[in-house]
């Protein structure tokens, strides 16, 4: 293949806090191809936002971030502000989780919209005008024209995140990074929502990196899924390897813990047991050992790097993957 | 001299107006405004005394007790109209109407009526003999100010903002709290005169903020007082300022309420008296500018007294008198609330206390005094004894029984007597002697007294010529030029 | 339930550890400084100081020297002693004064944001009543009646600061009346005293005390501009504010007598704000969370 | 919308009421009786009975308050027994100089606080941030008279560059005019803008952190664009509250850089009102300048709406 | 509504419930007209998109939020007429859990005192009692004692956070709890902690559950029945199993093609439909849903679909319903 859109490299992001100093995402390695789509996947906490705010150089001023990010060749660490800022927005576009608060309530929609085009793109104002109401016609909002002298709150949610996502593709980026852009919606708009997503990827054949907690969101829509914990990629594979051969017990134990509709009613659920460590006080061993059921003492004394399994492209941090998993349940 | 500029006094009150059925007693503000618009029948000359202004001459009765002024011809009102002994007569007898109710009646109280037998002819006649009355009435005062009679009439209530007078200036513009504009009068009787063309007056309540004016020039000249000493002292170094001062008669006095305790006895209010240090005092809340005061007349004032009976400062007699009374000696004292009511009170506060006194502080606004003092609703309130040509109407107004100013409370029919015969004594030397007895008197008694002499400031630019000696405290610049 | 295993002990430890790392020079250094001038004003009748009325009329404005050690004032008193002395005059009205802002404009505030409705415009109005009236009018006519005295004056600031605690509480009680905690307390059974006492009122008290701090200096400036007005202590007591209006008199010749005053007001100003910040910080469970 | 203006109006008609009612009381229970004012040293018990006859104040309160209020409601504020004006006539003389001052002093205010404001909360907790709050502490320990005389010290007497009192209408010398009013709005600014930054900076921090102010990040917007167009509407509500209690409070004047700088504002007319017990004048002032401030508060809840669409769209 | 009355006695029945709020001049429509009844023992999951109505009816059972109409029976006695006194101490036997386990502690009282807290207010003036009783509460839901109950709630995770809640609930041994959507702010790691928790706490204290979430899938994986709610109305009513294998109306339908499933070779369907949902401020004509129903008719904007039982003990309220 040729050289990858985006590389993320033994990238580590610390945060200062009272507390103590918070590892927020601990040497981790990414790549990511022009047109693929990579689903990011773990629990509140684990550090999926850190990461992703990291590749678009918009951590916490307090922040403290090593390794590099390579975009396009360029080592987006050491960019300086102002080219940075001329690729926010043109090349590296993202939607967040809440679209009740990603856009600003006190700027018309059209004011947010057109801002970004005539920013980046140097169009006039009717002709960013005009592109913003395409924009918005192609995210299926009806009556564009009406929608830009609104303000977001005159949107219901799922509207909200269309203009979001609108905004997010209006300079036509090369990537796109997506925070849990459905969370915060119903299960209808969420399917929406995603569907929506897929299908302006194709057509511009955007790189697209999905942040979720949900196992199912990514399962059709990823080509390549990363499990996150405690501030690591402990497992990372192409998405159907990952649900028919997952090697860590994190990502089998994650999966069964979901009700699923298949199940009756009353059935007891295979829960995690304990919570994720406290990420201001690192373990010495891997951070999934006190709650995972196959640890021992070496889980406990030192952390499992990334190994690549049988399959190409399948990496895990386990020292005890699980070997004869097939497909879902335990 | 020269004719032509403008200059800016800065004076330390709003004028609230003239009309003295409103305001009825103007205050020092007032006094320059009023020095400018209006004339009186008389001024004060460079020796103090009675000269011509609208008068051109004058006689009295034997007894003193009818003086008949003859009056200038062709003088005309701002307003065109004429000024006459009818004109004269009518602003008399407004004053002086019951039913006007006017405040300042009680100043004329003296004068039964002023008859108007031709029209360049006005006759006094007085209830008690006055021998000095075209002296008394220089003052440009609430009841000496002659104002037009047509202007007062058709004006009704605006009258008192938009005032009518004979004087060489006219009020051209005023902005109540800010500035009044006094233009040169072409019509002015005193050919040549005046000479600036206009007058600015400008309440500047603030002392520090009023002396930065002069400096910075923003005013010409600055009303001021001893109080703001330290700034007297700059400008007196300052060769680009002029420091001019009078030492006028009166005094700044205070009042024992003795119908109340601890004042009904007399050794408490002598160790009071005698507890204050007066040069230490003046150099507390002057700098030594002030001049030490012994009786209600001071050096101005042509009542010169061998004697005049005063309590020596010694305070281990004070100490002793308030043992001797026995009780604790706790009072209230009444203070006006500005900075310099409340450095004196607190230097009198100290006094006392070293001889076992124990004084609070109340300040109060100066509209609060009077109606307190006339209420007796006080211990000890501070009065003033100002700077008036004869002392006859002040003393007999503060010390004879009976009168509403007699605010210490206590007739003492000696007093009485010494007060009556001096007013009805021609003979000054006779007039001297009863005065000094009245103050060896009321110094004995401890019913008031006095701790400094009236000694009035004017601060103005150096170029500021032909300022006149400042009279009652009153800043008359209507007679001054530029250089 | 074998499931449930919780690992408290690892993290009870550390937090008081935590704590006491950021609190930082400035902190203690504040610290001190309110300590120094809470005892000293306290304690400035006991302290060796020379009387803070005593007048040497012919020292003064005298320079620093061993006898004064700040010089002498305008009237030739100590002015050390005075600068101790009125301390405890400006702290007094300083803390007194806001503190009936803070219990009458908090409980109201409190009660108008919980109970909304008639009670809540009856509040509001009365405060709008308040605030729209001038307040030296106010100052002015309490003192004419009342009289001029340490106690009046704390009276009058006190009732002034009410409207803008009572915004402050009902502002922050309109937004916790629709919490879940609230709620649930509701749901509980609870009364409605007891949901202000027990779930409101420990939630409304934080900002209230920050804006409390803020006031601390505001009420000592101006209890300044009132002493300037005569409106103020009675003399001869000092305070910090009548000290700089009697300082002003003498910029040119002596602007000490101002800026020592000005300099111990901001001084424990900053420093009752840097504490108090820094206390709100430790006891923000939301700060202590991350 | 009309709704709103008209609800908003009708509330404002019992906080009038009721301030007009506490002024005549405190009026009227001040100590010093009106009738002996005005007569002073003369006053002989039955000049002023008579007069207290004359001017109604032997009637009850109740009955003195109603027929002040039946003089209102027609128009008729009164006449001051000193000078003889109207109280119009006399507001209308003072006011122009107490709206002036006012709006240069908020505008000098917020000019130096909405700045730094939004430059402390760009870089909270930096240096620059700490040295304005420490300035701000410092400013807010500064009593008005002190920094007023210091300005003129500095910029009247030793610099030349202004006038150290006084003032001229803007009508007549527009220039001038602005010269006069720039150290006493100094001086009140600089009591202001500290109250200013404080609540704009922590109002600006909070903002900050929102979603869409990273999403403006991510946007690639210029900072300037994110600080003034972004982040400074949204977090100015608290700003505008607390702009609009100045504003009405320097309405009622402020007596001390009116008199420091001898300029013709309310404060001065009211508080000599009070010395002269001219009640005719304290009662109708007050009363005007409680209006003012509760016009003011209006047009800040308008304020609201402009700045917040959904409080115009009658959202939460 | 009798037909929905269930094999036993119901514990609390709903009976033809409105609720609105003010909203400026305008009025929310947030339950139109929902009667419901829960047996003893039983589950009754409900679920709907945000905004339907669903807390509101949670709150209005309970006389949080007063119902403009309709009535609420409680173990037989009428809730929405009770006041004062009488209401307190019947909130006692009925209890909340919120979705936000964090926001619904008082963050500045210590744990141990949350959990008192109702027995303070039921009168339990015994501090040894009151203290026993919260021992085994904090025991039962798997917390030490010891450890929890003299922190505050922000030295918790959000998971031990549902657990105090939870705690807090049955320190009073309720009959009756409202789950107002207990996980949905939760780690899918801790959820499945707190759902076997809550299930097991059934178990142990016999309660009875309105369980509210919009995640069918837990809803189902708790429930004995589900009612699904689309916009302040009731769509459907059935046995989970067999709600979930035949959905009748179109809605159930809908959400059930939704649910993003974990698994790759499940190509998810196209979203079928269209639209927003509409407002609750001026809700549609007839059949709320029609706006947005692929089957929606003339009839639906005219005609309000009733509650019809389209197979044994399921009712759905539509007039085309599915198969
Ligand atoms: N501004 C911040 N300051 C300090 N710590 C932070 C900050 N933001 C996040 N963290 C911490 O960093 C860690 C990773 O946070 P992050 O937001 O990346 O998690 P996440 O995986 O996105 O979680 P979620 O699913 O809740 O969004 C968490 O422990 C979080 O508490
Ligand atoms: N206090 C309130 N005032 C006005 N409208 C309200 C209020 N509370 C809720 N609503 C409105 O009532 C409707 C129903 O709200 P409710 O909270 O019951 O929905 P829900 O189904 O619980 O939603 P969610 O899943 O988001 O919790 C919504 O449209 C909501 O906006
Ligand atoms: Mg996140
Ligand atoms: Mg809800």
């Amino acid at each position: 293949m040729s050289n990858p859109l985006l590389t993320v490299e033994d990238v580590a992001v610390d945060l200062p806090t009272p507390r103590g100093n918070l590892r927020a995402v601990d040497h981790v390695d990414l790549s990511l191809d022009a047109g693929r789509t990579l689903g990011i996947v773990g629990e509140s906490g684990c550090g999926k936002t850190m990461l992703s705010r990291a590749v678009l150089q918009l951590l916490p001023k307090k922040a403290k971030l090593t390794g590099r990010v390579m975009f396009e060749g360029q080592d987006l660490v050491r960019l300086p502000p102002e080219s940075l800022r001329r690729l926010r927005g043109r090349e590296l576009a993202v939607v967040f989780q809440d679209p009740m608060t990603s856009l600003n309530p006190v700027l018309t929609i059209g004011t947010q919209l057109m801002e970004t085009i005539q920013e980046h793109l140097e169009l006039d104002a009717p002709t960013a005008r005009k592109r913003s109401i395409e924009l918005l016609a192609a995210v299926g909002i009806p009556a564009p024209e009406q929608r830009l002298a609104q303000y977001p709150h005159q949107c219901s949610g799922g509207m909200r995140q269309r203009i979001a996502i609108a905004i997010a593709l209006s300079c036509e980026p090369k990537l796109l990074i997506a925070d849990e852009p459905t969370t915060a919606l119903d299960v209808t708009i969420q399917a929406q929502i995603l569907d929506l997503l897929a299908r302006e990827q194709r057509r511009r054949h955007m790189a697209m990196i999905i942040i979720t907690h949900d196992l199912g969101v990514v399962a059709g829509r990823a080509d390549e899924v990363a499990v996150m914990y405690a501030g690591r990629v402990v497992e990372r594979a192409p998405t159907r390897a990952l649900f028919k051969r997952m090697h860590m017990p994190y990502t089998e134990a994650l999966l069964a813990a979901i009700p699923k509709l298949e199940t009756a009613p009353h059935t007891p659920l295979p829960a995690i047991s304990g919570r994720p460590p406290d990420p201001t006080r690192p373990l010495k061993g891997c951070s999934f050992a006190p709650r995972c059921r196959y640890a021992d003492s070496r889980c406990h004394e030192a952390k499992p790097g990334l190994t690549s399994a049988e399959m190409p492209g399948h990496l895990y941090a386990c020292f005890h993957p699980i070997q004869m998993a097939e497909g879902i349940g335990a | 001299q020269k004719s032509g500029g403008s200059i800016t006094v800065g004076q330390e009150l709003d004028i609230p107006g003239f009309d003295p059925l409103k305001v009825g007693v103007y205050d020092t503000s007032t006094f320059t405004a009023a020095a400018a618009i209006f004339d009186t029948l008389t001024t004060l000359d460079d020796k103090g005394e009675a000269a011509p202004k609208l008068a051109v001459s004058w006689s009295h009765s034997d007894d003193y007790m009818t003086w008949t002024f003859k009056l200038r011809e062709g003088v005309k009102f701002h307003d065109g109209t004429p000024f006459n002994a009818q004109a004269f007569k009518e602003n008399f007898d407004r004053q002086k109407d019951p039913a006007n109710k006017c405040r300042c009646a009680f100043y004329i109280t003296n004068v039964k009526e002023v008859l108007a037998p031709d029209d360049t002819t006005i006759v006094y006649k007085l209830t008690d003999p006055s021998v000095n009355l075209p002296a008394v009435i220089t003052i440009q005062s609430q009841n000496n100010a002659i104002h037009s009679p047509t202007a007062w009439k058709t004006k009704g209530d605006d009258y008192n903002r938009n005032p009518v007078g004979t004087g060489p200036y006219i009020l051209k513009s005023w902005t109540a709290g800010d500035r009044m504009v006094l233009e040169k009068n072409p019509n002015y009787w005193d050919k040549g005169r005046p000479y600036l063309d206009r007058i600015i007056l400008k309440p500047l309540p603030d002392a520090q903020s009023r002396f930065a004016s002069l400096q910075s020039g923003e005013a010409d000249i600055i009303w001021d007082d001893e109080a703001d000493a330290d700034n007297i002292l700059k400008a007196q170094k300052d060769p680009k300022l002029t420091v001019h001062t009078y030492k006028g008669s009166g005094a700044a006095v205070y009042a024992f309420n003795t119908k109340v305790a601890p004042f009904d006895d007399v050794r408490v209010r002598q160790a009071l008296v005698m507890a204050i240090d007066r040069p230490k005092m003046s150099q507390a809340i002057s700098n030594g500018l002030s001049r030490p005061a012994s009786n209600p007349y001071g050096d101005g004032s042509w009542v010169k007294c061998k004697d005049d009976g005063a309590l020596p400062f010694d305070v281990e007699k004070a100490k002793a008198l308030i043992k001797d009374y026995g009780k604790p000696v706790e009072f209230k004292m009444l203070v006006t609330a500005t900075p310099r009511g409340r450095v004196v009170g607190q230097v009198l506060q100290q006094f006392w206390k070293r001889v076992g006194a124990n004084m609070e502080i109340e300040q109060v606004d100066q509209a609060t005094i009077p109606s307190r003092a006339f209420t007796r609703q006080f211990q000890m309130t501070p009065w003033r004894i100002v700077d008036l040509a004869d002392p006859d109407p002040q003393m007999y107004a503060n010390f004879r029984s009976g009168s509403p100013l007699a605010l210490a409370g206590l007739s003492n029919p000696e007093l009485d007597k010494l007060l009556d015969h001096a007013r009805v004594t021609p003979d000054l030397g006779q007039r001297t002697e009863d005065y000094c007895a009245i103050s060896r008197l009321i110094n004995k008694e401890a019913i008031w007294f006095w701790t400094f002499q009236n000694t009035y400031y004017a601060l103005s630019s150096a170029r500021l010529k032909g300022f006149p000696k400042i009279y009652n405290g009153v800043i008359d610049v209507s007679r001054t030029w530029l250089e | 339930m074998a499931t449930l295993e919780l690992s408290m002990q690892d993290e009870a430890a550390p937090v008081p550890a935590g704590r006491k790392r950021r609190l930082g020079l400035l902190f203690w250094l504040a610290s001190v400084w309110v300590a120094i001038i809470l005892v000293l004003a306290m304690l400035a009748p006991v302290l060796p100081l020379q009387n803070p009325v005593d007048m040497d009329m012919l020292e003064r404005r005298a320079a620093f020297s061993t006898e004064h050690w700040l010089g002498t004032d305008g009237l030739g008193r100590d002015e050390l002693a005075r600068l101790i002395f009125g301390a405890r005059v400006s702290l007094t009205v300083g803390l007194i004064a806001p503190m009936i802002g803070l219990t009458l404009g908090g409980a109201l505030g409190l009660l108008a944001g919980y109970f909304r409705g008639r009670f809540e415009t009856l509040v509001v109005g009365s405060m709008d009543v308040l605030l729209a009236f001038p307040p030296l009018i106010f100052a002015l006519a309490v003192t004419a009646y009342l009289g001029q005295s340490v106690p009046n004056l704390t009276l009058i600031l006190g009732v002034l600061g009410i409207p803008a605690f009572m915004r402050v509480a009902r502002a922050a009680t309109l937004t916790l009346a629709r919490r879940e905690f609230v709620i649930a307390a509701e749901a509980l059974g609870a009364s409605h005293a007891r949901i202000l006492l027990r779930e409101l009122l420990p939630n409304v008290i934080l900002p209230l005390l920050a804006f409390f701090l803020l006031g601390v200096a505001v009420t000592i400036v101006v209890e300044g501009a009132l002493s300037f007005l005569g409106l103020g202590v009675p003399p001869p007591m000092a305070s910090w504010g009548s000290m700089i209006g009697e300082g002003r008199e003498s910029l040119d010749v002596a602007p000490r007598l101002a800026f020592l005053p000005a300099a111990a007001l901001f001084l424990t100003v900053l420093a009752f704000n840097l504490v108090g910040d820094t206390l709100r910080a430790l006891t923000d469970p939301r700060q202590g969370a991350l | 919308m009309l709704n709103f203006v008209v609800r908003r109006l009708l509330a404002i008609l019992p906080v009038l009421l009721a301030v007009s009612l506490l002024t005549f009381l405190i009026a009227s229970l001040l100590p010093g009786d009106l009738a002996l004012v005005i007569l002073g040293d003369q006053a002989t018990p039955e000049n002023v009975a008579a007069l207290r006859r004359d001017m109604g104040l032997d009637q009850p309160l109740w009955w003195r308050y109603l027929s002040w209020l039946g003089h209102v409601l027609q128009g008729d504020l009164g006449r001051s027994f000193r000078t003889g004006q109207t109280v119009l006539q006399a507001v209308a003389e003072r006011i122009p100089v107490s709206l002036q001052l006012m709006l240069m002093a908020e505008f000098i205010g917020l000019l130096i606080g909405v700045p730094v404001a939004i430059a402390c909360a760009a870089r909270a907790g930096g240096a620059f941030d700490r040295f304005m709050t420490g300035s701000a502490f410092a400013m807010l320990s500064m009593p008005s008279f002190l920094v007023a005389i210091l300005l003129i010290y500095l910029f009247a007497v030793e610099l030349h560059w202004l006038p150290a009192t006084g003032y001229v209408p803007f009508t007549e010398e527009p220039l001038n005019n602005l010269r006069f009013f720039v150290l006493p709005a100094l001086t009140l600014a600089l009591a202001e803008w500290p109250g200013i930054m404080r609540v704009l900076r922590s109002d600006m921090i909070a903002t900050l952190q929102e979603d869409y102010i990273a999403l403006a990040k991510a946007k690639g917007l210029k900072p300037a664009r994110i600080l003034f167009v972004h982040a400074l509407k949204p977090s100015s509500l608290t700003l505008v509250t607390v702009t609009g209690i100045n504003i009405g409070r320097l309405l009622g004047g402020t007596l001390i850089v009116e008199s420091i700088f001898a300029l013709p504002g309310i404060g001065r007319l009211l508080v000599g009102a009070i010395y002269t017990r001219d009640l005719v004048i304290l009662q109708g002032v007050v009363l005007l300048v409680a209006c003012g401030f509760v016009i003011v508060n209006f047009i800040v809840d308008m304020l609201y709406a402009v700045l917040d669409p959904r409080i115009r769209h009658g959202h939460a | 509504m009798m037909q929905l009355a269930v094999r036993a006695e119901p514990l609390l029945s709903v009976d033809n419930l409105v609720v609105e709020y003010g909203l400026g001049n305008k009025t929310v429509h947030a339950v139109s007209g929902v009667s419901l009844a829960v047996a003893r023992g039983e589950t009754l999951g409900l679920v709907g998109e945000s905004g339907c109505g669903k807390s509101t009816l949670g709150r209005a059972v309970l006389q949080l939020r007063r119902a403009k109409s309709g009535r609420v029976l409680f173990d037989g006695e009428d809730l929405t007429a009770m006041e004062g006194e009488a209401l307190r101490k019947m909130r006692r036997r009925v209890q909340l859990i919120f979705q936000d386990p964090i926001a619904s502690l008082n963050p500045r009282r210590r744990i141990g005192d949350i959990v008192a807290e109702p027995l303070i207010i039921a009168g339990v003036k015994d501090a040894a009692e009151r203290q026993r009783r919260v021992h085994e509460v904090l025991s039962a839901v798997g917390l030490d004692p010891d450890l929890v109950a003299g922190r505050l709630p922000h030295e918790f995770s959000g998971g031990q956070c549902q657990r105090i809640c939870i705690a807090r609930s049955l320190v009073l041994n309720p009959e009756f709890i409202v789950c107002d959507e207990p996980v949905s702010a939760l780690d899918v790691s801790i959820r499945a902690q707190i759902l076997n928790l809550l299930e097991e706490m059934k178990a142990r204290f016999g309660l009875t559950l309105l369980f509210i979430a919009h995640d069918l899938a837990v809803v189902k994986a708790v429930s004995d029945r589900v009612a699904v709610m689309y916009l302040g109305r009731l769509c459907e009513v059935g046995p989970s199993e067999q709600l979930f294998a035949n959905p009748a109306h179109p809605y159930t339908g809908l959400l059930l093609q939704a649910i993003p499933v974990p698994d790759p070779d499940v190509r998810p369907a196209e979203s079928v439909a269209a639209g927003e949902p509409p407002s609750p401020i001026a809700p549609p004509s007839g059949c709320r849903f029609r706006t947005r129903c692929p089957r929606a008719d003339q009839r639906c904007s005219a005609e309000i679909p009733e509650l019809r039982e389209v197979a044994p003990g399921q009712f759905a309220a539509c007039h085309h319903p599915l198969a």
